[in-house]
């Protein structure tokens, strides 16, 4: 098995993970967590990719699309906690109100 | 840009403008609304006879709009249309005044106007239509537009009829729709021409055109109230009489009966659906339909229920006449297209005044009032009589050519749905003449004293004598029946 | 003509309305209505280019491929741009009579909906998945900040989990995305679609992309996020992700099975996505018709709507495809006419519940017109763009033989009529007279406008479908 | 030529029951109503009679036998709408039966000229059908035995002017459809002429003596136009089967016609004629009521002689002349019985309309007439001894047995005969028919709450979808649907 490709596999079992956690966790903190862990192990899959030729140098092109994915998942994640945020501060919600749903 | 291209365009305005305008007017001007409404209806009649002196002059007229690709929208007179547009527009002219006159005082008449006019400038389109598509965009029109209209009341049981009435048109709307999607998938257009145009493709889609005719049938078999598709009808006449007036002879039933000729004649061709095999299932339903009508009017205890009932059956001699191949049945059918509007709008009349003047709305309520509204009655009567059809009554025409059309077209079981039909329509029919004629008043005034205002006797009497003249005048070169038979020829030319 | 950068001044526009409407919170409004108007003007300009010469590219600040980034704009995407464009100067206006002038949720819907705006002209003329990703991402985000502004906790908590589906989704998206630069290389719709081949890389892609997709458009049985949402926001908010921005996950997954996996993948999966959109025309509907609330039922006739519209998967082919655009536009209008409409029911008497509105509409009866001429489209009943829309599908369905797609289009649109009178039957149970309502009418007259445009759609279909036709498959 | 005498008889008994009806009639509370029917049933009796082609004649004589109900039912009483319903009843079997034939014969040629009728039946493709249809549409009117149940019940209640004219005049009309409509002449239809014959003699007896039983002047009277319509009836027999006969049998029936209206008209004014307290008048009546009894009984020198005289004429052509020919003398017989009966009902009393001053002499002038047509030319063998014989005896063993049943009266049939037979059998299926009416409703009302019931089950299963909806939204049930689309999705395009 190539490095990259081992990357590019643990890549996949990380978004997985991410997003069977995102399914089955009843806590928000958790969902937003386990979004983030996701996006990771997508990220990861693209910079494996990157290296795929195994000579010369490494296709930028990946880069640029993670960097991208990266500001688009951190913008993401910044309004998911404002929304908790505001609506534990606002509407005194308990944590587990999101598991009642 | 000429006339011809013009004129039916402007059929379909003068009561679509009118409309529009109507909605917009408020509510308390009584007065313009009512000018309004006069006006357009005189236009419209007017802009008919044009038409019909050109149609009679070989003049084309036609409309035609890119619409889809393969299927423009179409507008164009030919002598079946214009029968139906003279129908409806002299019909509208004197439902209109009748309207005037029943909704004095009630709420809500610039919604009630405005969809009338709806009504009517749909109805002209489908008349009009010179293709299928067109035809439903209108026939369409006219299922919304008359929504309001049943339920106008507002009361539990008229918005229960609304809602049974939706139920029916909109799955009848769905057949129709897939009928016509279908054929046009199959056939690429479907222009209306005499005589048809699916003809080439009988060879290769025959199980196709069936099914596709059924359903066109059935879909338009709803609004034609053909049994088992006409639950609707009883139920819609909780709507106000000028309602009923419409639904019955200027606009909805007949549109459905209209739509079926079409069909079978412009569509289909006669010959091509004689040879699928289809017509003599349509004549069938057709038949039980005419005896189940009448059965069930005879069972009725509400008068407008009983008329309704007898609608559906009455709606049904004109299908059973375009049903049976042959000109003098297809003659038959159509004119009773004319014939049945005319007396049974006058019936409807006669029993909005006397809901109104009397209150009398059941049929054991009948008694002596022939005295106390003689001319309401006097009208009812004739309207009654021609549906027994006895002559010199419009009816009595229909029946006539009904009867010869099904000799010569070799189906003489339709003689006796003609019979029965006629029998079932005295036992129910006379002795509710007998009771308005023969029984003694309860309460008697002068003479005229408990008569309904000019503005509902006018358009009975009116429709009426329409009645009468359009049977004992049935031979002259302007009747319906001359006119039927202009069609009926054209539609038989090889 | 030419000259004019039209494709980029759909998106700048909007944009540096946002950003100035960040700045300048005191005439945000008025800047809102500004740049929704020239972003309507452009795409105006768009439409009109397209129309006469076809497809066009540009490449962004001349910045040439694989970096650059290059907009497209062919017959769909051009038509798509101008019905979003009037609708959202539409949905402008209409926030500047919703919301109080200067009030907090205005100062934050304006640019956020500008913002969704730029997002979405950007999705529109995207030519490469991963734009598509990034624009699609910018969308969503501003949708959820957007449905969040009502402040309330429904709000915040359905917005909540619109976001967190929405990540799901987009993540499933990416990774798809990933898969196919993985294998081939490039980005570009057009030059994916030349390379990509059968194999497993192309089958793994399709199914992360269709069902991250199909998440976030959301197809049945995915749904289940979007009715709280819609229901929840705030008026325009609802009017404009139903009419607007719901439609962007379903143009996407047009765009990729258009440009690269409707042919070398064959019917199957197109006709299960078919299926699943017939499932939800049916259960979105049966749902809409048992719904207590007006805004609600408005949302799952959003959703049974979208439903038809992936029918053109199956029936994939020019008129069917002419027909789904058309169904978005008209839809766009119609679906915003009625929450508008709603939106306006609810502020004036209160509540929202359908069985409560009887004789209301004698209170308001424009409101009430405008609902019924928005929900002619919405049946699929003549004249109307739904009817349209209609007519090209089930015909394509008829033409192909395949019946039952258009049985479940007709059983669809029976199912409309039924959950769409069941709200106008109460407008004509007779109400006492009652004090008249002193209130502005133009709302009413918004979402009049809207209905009619839906109506006019109807009317004259042709000029729509030959845009559409510019650069459709055939 | 025959035909005008139909014209003749139209006019007169119309003419003199409208002078006797405008005394009849002077403080009547339904005037109006009486007059316009009564002018409406004129009018389509005319024009029956003149009309110059088909469709004229069926318009004409369905307005007729339509605003005759009017007539009919004038009175208002219980009694007089249950004949009206009756006779609307036949009247408009009749009707579509008579449509039918006219449909069958003419197509849409509707302005075939009546003279060219008789051809055109004979010439008819279902030339037997046609005529039976024609047989039994104008037999209807003519009250041809069985289809004459209207007709005892329907001319005794209406106002005495009005059953002068129904049975003088408008059942005649039935005649003139016999005679101008069926092929007399055109060939021989032998079946149709026999049934003819049969049917015309038990019409002749059974009239008689279902009449001799009543206790009404005016139902006896009804009765004895059944039984006279019933020798009308064999004519029309004998010139079906034998086409020679043809002119003959015109002559006879149109002689027939006229005598017969024209007393009968006679008699029923006669019935009503006032009287007062003067001797003299009831003397004129007593003298008038018996000349029209005695031509109706066909007695030496009066019309009925010259009408049965020609009816002779007729029958001697047919096969079996000597039967027929002593039948008809036995009919004669029971005219007679009935006649006695008549006047002795009649004189008994004053007349019916006592209170109201009627007019002599529009009846005087139906008294009179008829005795023109003894003296018209070809009326020479009535003086002849072997009429004369042949003519009396009959008359005066009638006369016998008609003052004999005047004594000891038989029991009474029931007005309408036949019909109270059907009657009694409807009444006895009626419990049947209700329980077949509630069956029906019960199954209608089975059906319905089967229906709801069917709607409700549905309705509560389709109300699961809430819940399934439901949990359509929770993160678990969509993660999990999402990973169950990509593993269908794969599956899907994954060849095998």
């Amino acid at each position: 098995m190539p490095p990259w490709l081992a990357y590019a596999a643990s890549g996949v079992s990380l978004f997985a993970v991410g997003m069977s956690a995102l399914v089955l966790h009843g806590e928000v903190m958790r969902k937003i967590l386990a979004a983030n862990v996701s996006a990771s192990g997508v990220f990861l899959v693209l910079v494996a990719l990157a290296r795929r030729a195994p000579k010369g140098p490494p296709d930028p092109v990946p880069h640029a699309l993670v960097l991208t994915g990266i500001v688009v998942s951190v913008s993401a994640t910044a309004l998911a906690l404002a929304l908790v945020r505001q609506l534990r501060h606002g509407a005194q919600l308990g944590p587990s109100d999101e598991r009642r749903r | 840009m000429t006339a011809e291209n013009v004129l039916p365009v402007g059929v379909l305005l003068s009561s679509l403008v009118p409309a529009l305008i109507i909605f917009l007017l408020p509510e308390q001007r009584h007065g313009t609304r009512t000018a309004l409404n006069l006006f357009a209806a005189v236009t419209k009649l007017v802009l008919t006879a044009v038409i019909g002196w050109g149609v009679v002059h070989h003049r084309r007229y036609e409309t035609r709009v890119r619409f889809l690709p393969g299927a423009d929208l179409v507008l164009h007179a030919d002598p079946f249309s214009l029968l139906f547009v003279t129908l409806s527009a002299v019909l509208w002219l004197a439902t209109t005044i009748y309207a005037v006159g029943y909704l004095e005082g009630s709420p809500q008449r610039s919604r009630f106007f405005g969809f009338f006019s709806l009504c009517v400038a749909s109805t002209m389109g489908i008349a009009l239509a010179g293709n299928l598509l067109t035809f439903f965009i209108f026939y369409e029109m006219l299922t919304l537009s008359t929504y309001p209209l049943v339920v106008h009341r507002g009361t539990p049981e008229s918005l229960h009829a609304g809602d049974v009435y939706l139920a029916y048109t909109m799955t009848g709307a769905a057949l129709l729709f897939a009928g016509t999607a279908s054929l046009y998938a199959l056939a690429g257009s479907v222009e209306f021409v005499a005589g048809g145009s699916v003809g080439p493709l009988v060879a290769g889609h025959r199980g196709a055109l069936m099914l596709i005719f059924f359903a066109l049938v059935a879909g338009l078999g709803v609004k034609a109230a053909l049994f088992p598709l006409h639950g609707w009808l009883p139920l819609a006449m909780v709507a106000p009489a000028p309602v009923s007036a419409l639904l019955h002879a200027v606009a909805v039933v007949k549109a459905g009966a209209f739509g079926i000729t079409r069909v079978v004649y412009d569509v289909y061709g006669v010959r091509v659906a004689e040879e699928l095999g289809v017509m003599r299932p349509l004549a069938f339903v057709a038949a039980a339909t005419v005896v189940f009508g009448s059965v069930m009017a005879l069972a009725q205890r509400d008068l407008k229920r009983r008329l309704a009932y007898s609608t559906v059956s009455q709606v049904s001699l004109i299908v059973l006449g375009v049903a049976i191949v042959g000109t003098v049945s297809t003659i038959g059918g159509v004119v009773h297209l004319v014939h049945q509007g005319l007396m049974k709008i006058t019936l409807f009349f006669a029993a909005g005044n006397l809901a109104e003047k009397l209150h009398v709305t059941r049929v054991d309520q009948m008694r002596g009032v022939g005295r106390r509204m003689p001319l309401t009655m006097l009208a009812f009567t004739i309207g009654a009589l021609g549906m027994i059809g006895v002559p010199p009554i419009a009816g009595f025409v229909t029946k006539w050519y009904l009867g010869i059309g099904a000799i010569e077209a070799g189906a003489s079981w339709a003689i006796a749905i003609l019979a029965a039909s006629t029998a079932l329509n005295a036992a129910y029919f006379l002795p509710l003449l007998r009771d308005a004629w023969f029984e003694p008043a309860e309460t008697q005034g002068g003479i005229l004293a408990e008569e309904a205002t000019l503005s509902l006797v006018l358009p009975t009497v009116f429709t009426a004598t329409l009645s009468i003249a359009a049977g004992a005048l049935a031979a002259s070169g302007v009747s319906p029946l001359a006119w039927a038979k202009l069609i009926a020829t054209r539609e038989y030319q090889p | 003509m030419r000259g004019v950068p039209w494709l980029e001044l759909t998106i700048l526009a909007p944009l540096c309305g946002a950003l100035l409407g960040l700045v300048l919170q005191r005439a945000v409004a008025v800047l809102a209505l500004v740049s929704s108007l020239s972003t309507a003007v452009a795409s105006a300009g768009v439409a009109v280019l397209v129309a006469r010469h076809g497809t066009i590219r540009r490449s962004v600040g001349a910045w040439e491929l694989p970096l650059g980034i290059q907009l497209r704009a062919d017959g769909l995407a051009a038509l798509v741009l101008v019905a979003f464009a009037v609708v959202g100067v539409f949905i402008t206006a209409y926030a500047m009579v919703h919301f109080e002038p200067g009030s907090r949720a205005a100062r934050s819907f304006f640019p956020l909906w500008l913002f969704a705006w730029t997002g979405l002209d950007a999705l529109l003329l995207s030519s490469d998945v991963f734009n598509l990703y990034v624009t699609l991402e910018l969308t969503t985000l501003t949708s959820v900040g957007l449905v969040a502004t009502g402040g309330d906790p429904a709000a915040l908590s359905s917005a909540l989990r619109y976001l967190l589906f929405a990540m799901a989704g987009s993540l499933l998206y990416l990774l798809g995305v990933a898969l196919l630069y993985g294998a081939h290389g490039v980005l570009d719709l057009d030059l994916l679609g030349a390379v990509v081949t059968r194999g497993p890389v192309t089958w793994g892609a399709l199914a992360l992309i269709t069902c991250g997709l199909a998440l976030k458009a959301p197809l049945f049985p995915l749904h289940g996020w979007l009715p709280a949402a819609y229901a929840s926001a705030p008026v325009p908010v609802s009017a404009l992700l139903s009419g607007v921005v719901g439609k962007c996950s379903l143009y996407v997954l047009v765009r990729i099975w258009l440009g690269v996996f409707g042919v070398p993948l064959g019917r199957a999966p197109a006709v299960l996505i078919g299926v699943l959109g017939a499932a939800g025309v049916l259960w979105a509907s049966i749902v809409a018709c048992r719904q207590q609330r007006l805004k609600l039922l408005v949302a799952y006739s959003s959703i049974a709507q979208l439903g038809t519209i992936f029918l053109v998967f199956p029936l994939m082919g020019r008129a069917a495809f002419a027909g789904g655009a058309y169904l978005v536009i008209s839809h766009a209008c119609a679906a915003a006419a009625m929450f508008i409409a709603a939106g306006t029911i609810e502020q004036v008497v209160g509540h929202d519940e359908i069985d409560r509105l009887d004789g209301l509409a004698h209170r308001l009866p424009l409101t009430f017109v405008a609902f019924a001429l928005a929900g002619v489209s919405a049946m699929g009943m003549p004249p109307s763009g739904g009817f349209v829309a209609k007519w090209l599908l089930v015909r394509t369905a008829f033409e192909l033989h395949e019946w039952w797609w258009a049985a479940v289009i007709l059983i669809g649109g029976l199912l409309s009529a039924a959950y769409v009178f069941r709200v106008l039957r109460g407008a004509f149970v007779p109400a006492p007279i009652t004090e008249t309502i002193r209130r502005s009418r133009a709302s009413d007259l918004l979402a009049l406008g809207l209905a009619l445009l839906a109506l006019a759609l109807g009317l004259a279909p042709d000029l729509p479908l030959a845009l559409a036709a510019q650069g459709a498959p055939s | 030529m025959s035909m005008r005498a139909f014209l003749v008889l139209t006019v007169i008994v119309w003419t003199s029951a409208a002078w006797s009806a405008h005394g009849y009639l002077r403080d009547a509370p339904n005037r109006l109503s009486f007059w316009v029917f009564f002018a409406l049933t004129m009018a389509g009796n005319l024009g029956a009679v003149l009309a110059p082609d088909v469709i004229s004649f069926y318009v004409s004589y369905a307005v007729m036998t339509f605003a005759a109900y009017g007539l009919v039912v004038h009175e208002r009483t219980p009694a007089a709408f249950r004949a009206g319903r009756v006779y609307v009843t036949m009247a408009l079997a009749g009707e579509l039966l008579l449509l039918a034939a006219f449909v069958l014969l003419v197509g849409t040629a509707i302005n075939l000229p009546m003279g060219q009728v008789p051809a055109a039946v004979a010439a008819a493709p279902r030339r037997d059908l046609l005529v039976t249809l024609l047989l039994l549409g104008f037999g209807i009117k003519a009250g041809a035995v069985p289809l004459h149940v209207w007709l005892p019940l329907a001319h005794p209640v209406a106002p005495t002017p009005a059953s002068a004219v129904l049975s003088g005049a408008m059942i005649k009309a039935g005649l003139f459809g016999w005679l101008s409509f069926l092929p007399l002449g055109h060939g021989t239809l032998g079946t149709h002429g026999s049934v003819c014959v049969v049917a015309g003699f038990v019409a002749v007896f059974f009239g008689a003596v279902v009449g001799a039983t009543q206790r009404d002047a005016k139902t006896t009277l009804a009765y004895s136009s059944i039984s006279q319509m019933g020798l009308a009836t064999v004519a029309i027999g004998v010139g079906l089967s034998s086409p020679a006969s043809a002119d003959a049998v015109f002559s006879a029936v149109a002689l027939f016609a006229l005598h017969h209206a024209l007393a009968k008209g006679a008699l029923f004014l006669g019935v009503a004629v006032p009287v007062g307290a003067s001797v003299g008048r009831r003397r004129i009546r007593a003298l008038g009521m018996f000349l029209a009894a005695l031509a109706i009984g066909g007695a030496p020198f009066t019309s009925g002689a010259a009408a049965k005289l020609a009816l002779h004429g007729v029958v001697v052509r047919s096969s079996a002349a000597p039967t027929l020919d002593w039948l008809l003398s036995l009919g004669a017989i029971g005219s007679t019985v009935l006649m006695v009966r008549v006047l002795a009902l009649a004189l008994a009393r004053n007349g019916e309309a006592a209170q109201r001053s009627s007019a002599m002499a529009p009846w005087l002038v139906l008294v009179l007439f008829p005795w023109l047509l003894i003296v018209a030319p070809g009326a020479r063998p009535l003086f002849s001894w072997a009429h004369v014989w042949s003519s009396t005896w009959p008359a005066a063993i009638g006369v016998g047995v008609g003052l004999r049943l005047c004594q000891r009266p038989p029991a009474r049939v029931p007005a309408g005969d036949v019909l109270e037979v059907v009657s009694v059998a409807a009444r006895g299926l009626k419990p049947t028919l209700a329980r077949l009416l509630l069956a029906s409703q019960a199954a209608v009302t089975r059906f319905r709450t089967r229906r709801a019931r069917f709607l409700a089950r549905w309705t509560a299963r389709i109300g699961r979808i809430d819940r399934a909806e439901a949990a359509l939204s929770s993160f678990g049930a969509v993660g999990a649907l999402a990973l169950f689309l990509i593993v269908v999705l794969l599956l899907v395009v994954v060849p095998r």
